[in-house]
């Protein structure tokens, strides 16, 4: 079966990419398979300067999840630029910039620098652990149109608004994204958590909270896409604990054009790979006869493809 | 680098609460230095992977030896594994001790669960000639391991918290002591010990081996991150693959 | 050591109880132990009118945990009273009234009514499984302070205040709760999710969203409590994927006075007679002298027992 | 009803993705009726609990055997288990099929992984001296099991969906022909398949056994309820409690 969708920007070979943050710029993971197999690669999180993140320790485990305080380390935009997007430049793979920042100033600036230098933009107004910005841009929504809005207008390229969970009303934050201008959505970022260490009385990130990912947040994440895709006509990268191909069906049933797979990465780093692999086989199993035919297909009657977006 | 379904070949208690397991696969055949680790998936019940030094290494038999000691549910988990199961395996991982060409007399200082990878790189110093003195530090007796096994390859001293084995106190007690009776050092355990050693023999060439809670294990994720000493304009290493061996001043402890 | 605890309304002979929707009337678990062990007991929401609830499927399973759609299923307060609380009224356990309803009119009238049989109320503003009330109560600050203040006006006994955690800022509405007068809270109720099948294309649950409970949900819970207890001069009873005496110091240590075990009871029924067995070794092997000295700790330098608030 | 670990004496396949296993414990001692079903904690992977139904009962060994088919995760991590394991039940729960009195020829019907609880059923009718027949639908012969024992109870009619055993069709097929020969018919299996049963046989006392997603399987979360018609004043039922067997128009289909 054709598992390849074009999507804004993005021809994608298959619908499958790893999730910004848990790939690195790449470099890593392409000792173990060629990276010309993904759909897509979304990049480390880029910001204005080089930033060194928060303290140790950064990650603690919870059930069937994790918890992350990273903070955005990373070499800043030029760097990413001159030393990271080269090396991925050599596969036959869409690349998408995680555009973060504090102040629209810097999402304005990381914007107008990466673009020039990747297909598409994530534009990630949702990182729950940094002290400054981030995450207020992800829960007002007259910030987020604006940001959006601001960052459309520097970018050559399509921005797709990388959504937070955190919110009362996750319809109200896609529909000022889509005022804005996005060229698409990206679902969800982490849910705000902590966890204490009863022997310590502390919590175990330094950070104190950290974003939750993994399968125990799916739930979370295929409701919010349902929710958002009988609302806003955008194509959607979803993402949450993806570990399984029934999970990719799961949430392009819910609405998803395409998923990202994140913390995943790190339990199995082949598993981008095996997926896509497995991906058309565990279609025909479900009696689908295209790609197309499962995107939104938990909304329709039957699923009919001509309801697919793109 | 690769990801692997080991086996079990053997598995055992070595003392209180500490395990050793040997397991059999191609990464045995990978390991380039002692110090390295491998990222152990315990069972689908766990999230993360769990990063247990290398404490010996049988290229010839494909086997590694690992030394762990229970300390929360997964390392709990893990004893329940018995020999013949297969284990999901993502390793070697990370830099390794250097055994420079210019070490002439080496001390290893290994701190409770530390000591392990200190046995595989004195096992390789020794083997290039290299006279080798260690001192262990255990909490106790019976929580002590590998102590015979050093002695096959030099001087040891032992030190414990309650003076059950050895000397009664802390591994500087002694090591301040050999001071001037070798040229480099390789020490693992504990921060609080590393600190003390860094700065007790802060004139002296060393390697010290460093622990931080991971995610990836493989230099993806940036959890592993430490901090460098302010004249590195990098400003961080990452313990999973720039360490977890670093030179003493290369990272701030 | 002595693990009693006194709260508004409350004297716990320990800190744990079932929680409400989890342990219908007690009849079911009366059968497996002596009821009076419990430090209390929440009851399942009582509304108004009898109320059959969603249809089935109503319950779905997650990764480390499971969504559920009751939908408030009850005999409405006049039975309840009648009917039910006679039977717990003979164990030596405070009861707690879990108090559901769809309008101000409806949450009044079942506050009045039955807070002449429990000692105290749980005033649920938090049920996503219900489309008509219940959780815009317990998104929008002004309507929860409203229905607290005049759910207090009625009842002769204390209300704790049940916070839903879809929102994106819990202390505005813990904070709106306390202006209302309530005298504890009670956090968290459900996050609201969805599970789709691939085999049949659509959601679970017949009511297509359902409430997501069970371990998966505990950073969630653990971080929400951490931001209330330092903002909002409350006790807590925290709840979230309670399933060890870890768990219990766990939600203690982030500002919980007393925890509630939902979901756990399904697995186990046992469960709670068993915490409460293993809670007193297993705060000693942790160093504690007291259980005063647990709640809030992980907010302190060193925990003070000074810093207890009942 | 309680919580037990019981031991697994027994445990290989029947059929297609059908299995037998046979529980040593308590609970066997404590089961009243035929199509009481026990509630089984698979492992710690798994947050909620699996009903199945129990298939036959040796009270004097304290055994009780289930069959159980592989339709998801749960069932499928199930035939993991190793004679020897323990297992975590919760059970005996819920109402089986009353044996009336004044039953004198029974009819059972039974479609695919509803057939177990009708087994158990079947022998204790027999027992009181009740003639019994039974039909049983399978989707085909290699998923079919039981239908020898069933013979030595009485006559059995076989249908399947491929007429790879018995006749080609559906078990209603069969039951109409036979109306007339019984005075009370007991049905598990499929909710369409009881839905035709009921319609067809709507004249005859009848019972069912119902399925439904449980919470916790003792009457406590209201997950399994099901609608009763309208002049019942309650409205609904609890399959796990009230049922899974309620009297063919006690509940809503
Ligand atoms: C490079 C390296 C080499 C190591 N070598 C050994 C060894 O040879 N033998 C040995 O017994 N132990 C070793 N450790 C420590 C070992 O990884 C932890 O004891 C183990 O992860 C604890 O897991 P747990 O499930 O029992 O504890 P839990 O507390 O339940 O673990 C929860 C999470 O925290 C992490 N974690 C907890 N403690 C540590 C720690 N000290 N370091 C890193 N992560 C931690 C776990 O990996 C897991 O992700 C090493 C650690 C590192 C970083
Ligand atoms: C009273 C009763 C008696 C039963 N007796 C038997 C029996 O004797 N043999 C047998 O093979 N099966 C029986 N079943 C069906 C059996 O419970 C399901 O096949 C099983 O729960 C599926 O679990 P899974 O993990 O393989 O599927 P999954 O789809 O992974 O299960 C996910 C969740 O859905 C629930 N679920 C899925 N299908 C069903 C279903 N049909 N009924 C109830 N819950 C379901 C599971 O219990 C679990 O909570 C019975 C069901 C009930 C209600
Ligand atoms: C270690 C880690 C780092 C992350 N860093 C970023 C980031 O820099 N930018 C971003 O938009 N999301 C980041 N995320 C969020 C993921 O991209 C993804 O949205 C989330 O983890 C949910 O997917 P998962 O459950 O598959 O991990 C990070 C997640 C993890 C676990
Ligand atoms: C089946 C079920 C029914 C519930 N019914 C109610 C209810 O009637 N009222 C209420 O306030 N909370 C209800 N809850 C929420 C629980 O009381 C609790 O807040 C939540 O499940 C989190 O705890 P847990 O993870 O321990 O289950 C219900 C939860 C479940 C699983
Ligand atoms: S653990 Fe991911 S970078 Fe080190
Ligand atoms: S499963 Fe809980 S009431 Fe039936």
């Amino acid at each position: 079966m054709d598992i390849s969708i074009s999507l804004p920007g993005l021809d994608l070979k298959n619908p499958i990419m790893p999730a910004s943050g848990c790939f690195g710029f790449g470099k890593e993971f392409a000792q173990f398979y060629d990276l010309s197999d993904l759909g897509a690669i979304i990049l480390k999180a880029a910001t204005g300067e080089k930033r060194y993140g928060n303290e140790a320790p950064r990650v603690a485990e919870t059930s069937s999840g994790m918890l992350n305080a990273i903070g955005l380390q990373n070499p800043g935009v030029e760097k990413i630029v001159n030393e990271e997007i080269p090396f991925l430049k050599a596969y036959d793979t869409p690349l998408i910039a995680n555009v973060s920042g504090s102040t629209m100033e810097e999402y304005e600036h990381v914007a107008a620098t990466i673009c020039k230098e990747v297909d598409a933009l994530e534009l990630n107004i949702s990182c729950p652990n940094v002290k400054e910005g981030g995450v207020q841009f992800g829960t007002d929504p007259r910030l987020a149109e604006e940001v959006t809005s601001r960052v459309k207008s520097v970018s050559t390229v399509p921005v797709y608004v990388k959504l937070s969970p955190n919110v009362t009303d996750i319809v109200a934050l896609a529909k000022a994204a889509a005022s804005g201008g996005a060229d698409g959505l990206s679902m969800i970022n982490t849910l705000t958590g902590m966890k204490i260490d009863p022997a310590t009385r502390k919590p175990i990130i330094s950070n104190q909270t950290g974003g939750l990912s993994g399968p125990a947040v799916k739930p979370v994440a295929i409701r919010m896409i349902h929710q958002v895709y009988q609302a806003v006509n955008l194509p959607i990268i979803g993402m949450g604990g993806i570990e399984t191909t029934d999970d990719i069906i799961e949430y392009m049933l819910a609405g998803a054009s395409a998923v990202a797979v994140g913390s995943a990465n790190f339990k199995n780093p082949l598993i981008c790979k095996e997926l896509i692999e497995q991906l058309p086989e565990a279609l025909e199993r479900y009696g689908f006869s295209s790609i197309e035919e499962v995107i939104g297909g938990a909304h329709h009657e039957t699923a009919a493809s001509g309801l697919f977006r793109a | 680098m690769r990801r692997e379904w080991m086996e079990i070949v053997e598995h055992n208690a070595v003392a209180k609460d500490t395990y050793r397991m040997v397991l059999k696969g191609q990464i045995a055949e990978e390991v380039k230095d002692p110090g390295q680790f491998v990222h152990i998936q315990v069972s689908e019940r766990f999230f993360l992977r769990r990063p247990v030094s290398i404490a010996d290494v049988h290229p010839d038999k494909s086997e590694i030896t690992l030394l762990y000691k229970v300390l929360g549910d997964g390392t709990e988990a893990l004893t329940e594994k018995q020999t013949g199961d297969k284990l999901d395996v993502l390793g070697p991982g990370g830099q390794g001790f250097p055994v420079e060409e210019d070490v002439r007399e080496a001390l290893i200082v290994g701190g409770g669960i530390g000591v392990p990878p200190l046995y595989y790189l004195a096992k390789q110093l020794v083997e290039q000639g290299i006279k080798v003195t260690t001192v262990l530090g255990f909490r106790s007796k019976e929580e002590s391991f590998l102590v015979e096994e050093f002695k096959d390859l030099g001087a040891v001293y032992v030190t414990t918290d309650d003076g059950s084995l050895g000397e009664q106190g802390l591994v500087t007690d002694r090591t301040g002591e050999l001071k001037g009776s070798f040229d480099t050092y390789f020490a693992c355990g504990p921060t609080v010990m590393l600190k003390a050693i860094a700065n007790q023999l802060d004139d002296v060439r060393g390697y010290l081996s460093m622990e931080e809670r991971m995610g990836c294990g493989i230099g993806a994720c940036f959890a592993c991150v430490v901090h460098t000493p302010e004249d590195d304009e990098k400003g961080y290493r990452r313990v999973c693959c720039d360490g977890p061996v670093f030179k003493a001043k290369e990272v701030v402890l």
